[in-house]
């Protein structure tokens, strides 16, 4: 299979995932995006499990909003906490990472790694003044393509609630 | 080379003189921000004062007590980041062909350098000779230079780390400065808090005191029966020492470091080293920059960068070959450049005795140090 | 001379002008050299270059590297930039095609001083892709033939295949007048007749008189340190020898002081020195 | 509460001519051939130093001014199979057991000497305090909590946690509840409150590395933020990659870090650089259990999980 060209923001797909409990809402920035606003969401899915929980929503037709951009990586291990503030940074509105449910992970312990990682990236993102609700992590299986779809349509719901990413206010690379 | 310390030659001659209230310099500041870019010493509570853009709102305050600001005011002059240009792919609608538009980052408007102290000011002179003299002219800093002025403040109290006296430098030095303001009380006293005299030494400087801006912020006259106060005051900042300076007394290692590239003392003395830029970054006449491309998708910007010689990869090819692989090669380096590469290219000392590397190197590894050593080794 | 025109306003020291590649030639069987034939996109910015001098290739989003001009002033423009794939941005430049667009800014560096080597023997000497700014002054000293004595010029490379500007090698040079070319390579295969081995004990066999000659040589320092060793022992003096060195360069222009050595800029003193210059530098390169 | 810090001059001056001889010897009798420690340096700071004759020992000191941990220079000493004697408080060893464990440096080129701390001063405020009063502070040890280094507030670690050899009377340790200070006071602001202020750091920030060039816990052979492929840091000191810059430094040592704040006391432009470590370490010790994240052991806790850890789903099984 051609191996996907990964990188730029044309071909990527988006998830979402259920907020924990209510957070002081971050500001709206500045300038009201217009209507018709659609929001760009990262998702890293692991190969295993959420890319094939993804495709199975695909084939059974379940529709869920395109607003995922979909990066395959091997597993949620793989995830570096940096990819997530870089997605950030360069417009992402909100950012998913879905992996194997623990236990079932194809390297047996990646999740279980990633688990911890983004357990604390989650409280150090909202530490740094990046509202928490924008950053998401579910296990999704090959089979859950129904949970897959409402995750994305979940999330792009509450981030098109929440408005334009952190990059408006951290402002531009150079 | 340059005037100042004791019994120096005498200064330029001042064009215009004035008088404004030491209370009156914030307002002055806020009104020339309304159309200039102004950088000061910017108060930071509890902590010594940055050179940072002072701006036109209420929260910026002026901090003229401390001797100097944490890092110096070359900022505005070489800006940590400057933009050099934008470029955009685009692919002809018809022909299919690749045509690329490059467009040059826009000079800046006018900028204004107020309390750099007179050891900053003389710093611009020493850039100036690396960026506007020689084979190339570099016009982004040309551009930025023609429009900015510089007015110094002379420094009432030099401390343990001042040593502009060891370059020929003093603390009330008027070199690349356009105004500089002395306090009325004259040295000795931590901040002034009754007036300054203004006194213009060019062009620009003299521009500077009879704009509108100046004006509201009361820059006045200063009344007859001053005349003979002001030239005390002057020539009593001008003939004040430093502690560090007299200590030192006068550097000229130039010669001396000819016979020491090879000398084991550089291995001795960077073992402490921990290869930051800090010293390099904070120091008023550290110039070397690098070039770099930011962008994706065929769009970016091309931008210089503060670079250090104390970081390890400032000399890595590509390839891996690395002509300062250990901590003494760059030591060295540091050293060698201000005391004397820089000398035998412009005939001067690249270092105007602020004091910044003394008080920020974590390791103490800095200027006098390594100025007074090397005078006791053999070549 | 780009970057001193001050026809806009905006500042253009460290800003390129925009090319086009022409054309790309691999010049090795493994590819790893190819040259570029840079065009500029505004026939008014061409400028003129001398033998050794070098120029600022971009390729925009990756950065810049100075690379040296190997096409004679004498053939003016598009101008050839011989290149090794050895990093960042040579790698890239290695990815692009014709009509692709790049950057260029120069010409940088001071120059071959040929007008200084009138009627004297002229022994050059290469290593690799050391060739490439040599080959520059080789075309330039044939372009004014007459002005020079008797030329041997001594190239060797790894492999038959790393040989490059082979039509130059093969075809062009052995035909001037009163010109030798000499090739070796480190390792040879079925077809090489020619001899085998390092350029240096090559050099030593050729053993070109030091009679009124000027040798200029360029490689990589390895084989450099050796000419040097060599010459010595033909009876070269010091300042009959030149050669190029090469540092990391930023800004090409003196200002950004990452290329020296001593007091010494590589982008604006150098990259030519004579051997007796290199002697006074600090062993820093 | 943790011990509250105090100066013994008494004990630090025998200490001193103890770690002095013990030097000595190890230098004379050449079982290293290098001893790290500290001597006398611009205006008495007291800088590191590195012995290599026995008369080099000589200038070894130990006083109330040793604050530069030394772990980290062992970097600059991989190549060669000499012996290294390394001179290291409490928190001096915890610097030394994060090389350790991170298995950059052979323990058994090492010969450690470990003195017990009761307290170090902070080189900076005593600087800055009149020369009479710093005379007094340095030879009488009368010294306001203040003048310690931040990390004397909560040591729980006065004696060295690895040496071959202890100088002195180990020092009584008290058990200590670790609380987060700094985390707490920046989690109780907004949202935009906290943005704010760490925008303002990252505006202040000059980049000069130093608190990554002297924290023991960033050892990488090559440092990401130095790459060019992939380009993981733009040289750019805008807002996000200096915020990203800062993200990485903290994060990558997130479990490592032994909360020792040099990368603070080190840098020029004096900012609170302990607010992005104070947070990782509250967390990862509320999250995961972990009583004392500063401390060294065989495995990291972002290195291990357990089954049970804290997750996004409730019911995830």
């Amino acid at each position: 299979m051609q191996p996907r060209k990964s990188g730029g923001f044309e071909n990527m797909a988006e998830s979402a995932s259920r907020p924990e409990e209510a957070r002081p809402a971050e500001t709206r920035p500045a300038e009201e995006p217009g209507a018709g606003w659609e929001p760009v969401i990262v998702g890293f899915l692991c190969n295993w499990c959420s890319y094939a929980g993804a495709d199975s929503a695909g084939t059974a037709r379940m529709v869920h909003p395109p607003n995922v951009r979909v990066i395959r990586v091997p597993c949620s291990g793989r995830v570096n906490p940096r990819f997530i503030l870089r997605a950030f940074q360069r417009g992402a509105d909100g950012v998913l990472v879905s992996g194997c449910h623990p236990g079932d992970c194809h390297y047996s312990t990646g999740n279980y790694y990633a688990r911890r990682r983004l357990v604390l990236l989650k409280r150090y993102l909202e530490y740094l003044g990046i509202d928490p609700r924008r950053f998401r992590t579910h296990w999704v299986s090959a089979s859950e393509g129904q949970k897959f779809a409402d995750i994305v349509r979940e999330m792009t719901a509450e981030i098109k609630a929440l408005g334009p990413g952190p990059k408006a206010k951290l402002g531009e690379l150079v | 080379m340059g005037e100042g310390g004791k019994g120096m030659a005498p200064g330029p001659v001042p064009r215009t003189t004035k008088l404004v209230e030491a209370s009156g310099l914030d307002g002055w500041l806020r009104a020339v921000a309304r159309e200039a870019r102004v950088w000061a010493p910017v108060k930071v509570d509890g902590r010594p004062p940055l050179f940072r853009e002072f701006g036109a709102g209420e929260e910026d305050r002026l901090d003229l007590e401390a001797v100097r600001t944490v890092n110096s005011p070359k900022g505005a002059l070489l800006p940590q980041t400057e933009p050099l240009m934008t470029y955009a792919m685009t692919k002809d609608a018809e022909s299919g062909r690749p045509s690329l538009d490059l467009e040059r980052a826009a000079p800046g408007g006018p900028v204004v350098v107020f309390g750099a102290r007179p050891c900053d000011a003389a710093a611009f002179e020493l850039l100036d000779k690396v960026f506007l003299t020689g084979d190339f002219v570099d016009d982004h800093y040309q551009a930025r230079r023609a429009k900015t002025t510089v007015v110094a403040v002379a420094c009432p109290r030099p401390d343990e780390a001042c040593f502009c006296t060891s370059f020929g430098l003093s603390p009330g030095g008027t070199r690349g400065a356009d105004v500089v303001l002395y306090g009325r009380s004259g040295p000795g006293v931590p901040v002034e808090t009754v007036a300054y005299y203004a006194v213009a030494y060019t062009e620009r400087g003299e521009a500077f005191l009879a704009a509108p801006a100046a004006r509201a912020a009361g820059v006045a006259d200063v009344p007859e029966d001053e005349g003979r106060c002001l030239e005390e005051v002057v020539s009593a900042f001008r003939g004040l020492g430093t502690p560090l300076g007299d200590r030192l007394g006068r550097i000229d290692v130039a010669a001396r470091l000819d016979g020491l590239f090879d000398h084991p003392y550089w291995e001795k003395v960077s073992a402490r080293c921990l290869s930051c830029g800090a010293c390099t970054f904070i120091c008023p006449t550290c110039y070397c920059f690098g070039v770099a491309d930011c962008g994706a998708l065929g769009k970016g910007v091309r931008y210089r960068y503060w670079d250090a010689c104390k970081l390890p990869h400032f000399m890595l090819m590509a390839g891996g070959h690395n002509p300062r692989p250990a901590k003494s090669n760059r030591t060295r380096q540091r050293f060698m450049h201000k005391l004397n590469y820089y000398h035998h290219r412009y005939g001067e000392y690249q270092c105007v005795g602020c004091g910044r590397c003394v008080e920020s190197c974590p390791v103490g590894l800095h200027l006098p140090l390594v100025a007074g050593e090397v005078g006791g080794l053999e070549g | 001379m780009s970057g001193q025109c001050a026809c806009t306003g905006e500042p253009r020291l460290l800003v390129p002008d925009v090319g086009t590649i022409v054309d790309v030639r691999d010049e090795t069987a493994s590819g790893d050299v190819k040259t570029f034939r840079i065009a500029l996109d505004d026939p008014q910015a061409e400028w003129r270059h001398l033998p050794g001098q070098c120029a600022m290739v971009s390729v925009f989003g990756v950065g810049e590297a100075m690379i040296s001009i190997t096409s004679s002033p004498t053939r003016g423009w598009p101008l050839e930039f011989s290149v090794k794939r050895v990093g960042r941005v040579t790698g890239a430049l290695h990815d692009l095609h014709p009509g692709d667009k790049v950057g260029l800014r120069g010409p940088y560096g001071n120059h071959f001083p040929a007008e200084e080597w009138k009627d004297r023997r002229l022994v050059f000497i290469a290593g690799g892709i050391g060739l490439a700014p040599v080959r520059c002054l080789i075309d330039w000293c044939l372009a004014h033939r007459e002005d020079f004595g008797h030329i041997d010029i001594i190239y060797g490379a790894r492999s038959p295949g790393d040989l490059c500007f082979k039509t130059d090698l093969f075809d062009r040079w052995p035909r001037e007048k009163d010109t030798e070319v000499h090739l070796t390579v480190d390792e040879g295969d079925q077809e090489w007749t020619g001899p085998v081995g390092f350029v240096p004990p090559f050099l030593e066999e050729i053993g070109p008189s030091p009679e009124n000659a000027v040798a200029i040589t360029c490689g990589p320092p390895i084989m450099i340190k050796f000419v040097l060793q060599t010459l010595a022992r033909l009876g070269f003096t010091d300042d009959q020898i030149v050669t190029t060195l090469e540092l990391k360069m930023q800004c090409g222009v003196g200002k950004c002081g990452r290329c020296n050595i001593g007091e010494k800029y590589v982008c604006v003193d150098g990259p030519v020195f004579t051997l007796s210059e290199i002697r006074e530098l600090p062993d820093e390169f | 509460m943790p011990r509250k810090p105090m100066l013994d001059i008494e004990r630090m001056r025998s200490a001193e001519e103890a770690l002095r001889r013990e030097a000595r010897r190890l230098l004379a009798d050449g079982v290293v051939s290098v001893f790290l420690g500290h001597e006398e340096g611009w205006d008495g700071l007291a800088v590191p130093s590195f012995a290599t004759s026995p008369e080099d020992a000589e200038k070894l000191v130990w006083n109330p001014l040793v604050a530069p941990h030394l772990a980290k220079y062992l970097l600059d000493r991989l190549a060669g199979d000499e012996k290294v004697g390394i001179v290291v408080n409490g928190c001096g060893s915890l610097a030394l057991e994060r090389i350790l464990k991170d298995r950059r440096f052979p323990r058994e080129r090492l010969y450690i000497v470990g003195i017990p701390c009761t307290g170090i001063l902070d080189p900076a405020r005593v600087a800055d305090l009149p020369p009479e009063r710093r005379r007094e502070v340095l030879e009488t040890g009368r010294a306001e909590a203040g003048l310690f280094l931040d990390r004397c507030s909560w040591c729980d670690v006065p004696n060295a946690v690895v040496s071959d050899i202890l100088v002195g009377e180990p020092v009584a340790e008290e058990p200590t509840v670790h609380e987060y200070p700094r985390a707490a006071r920046l989690e109780a602001m907004s949202l935009e409150e906290r943005f704010e202020h760490f925008k303002d750091l990252y505006e202040r920030c000059i980049r000069c590395f130093a608190c990554r060039n002297v924290c023991p816990a960033c050892s990488c052979r090559e440092c990401c933020l130095d790459q060019w492929e992939p380009l993981w840091l733009g040289r750019a000191t805008s807002v996000p990659e200096q915020q990203m810059f800062h993200f990485i430094r903290a994060f990558d040592v997130a479990g490592r870090c032994i909360r020792c704040g040099e990368c603070e006391r080190v840098c020029p432009m004096g900012l609170p650089l302990m607010d992005f470590n104070d947070k990782l370490l509250k967390d990862i010790a509320e999250l995961f259990g972990v009583e004392r994240p500063h401390v060294p052991t065989d495995v990291e806790p972002l290195g291990r999980f357990d089954p049970q850890d804290p997750d996004f789903e409730e019911g995830a099984e």
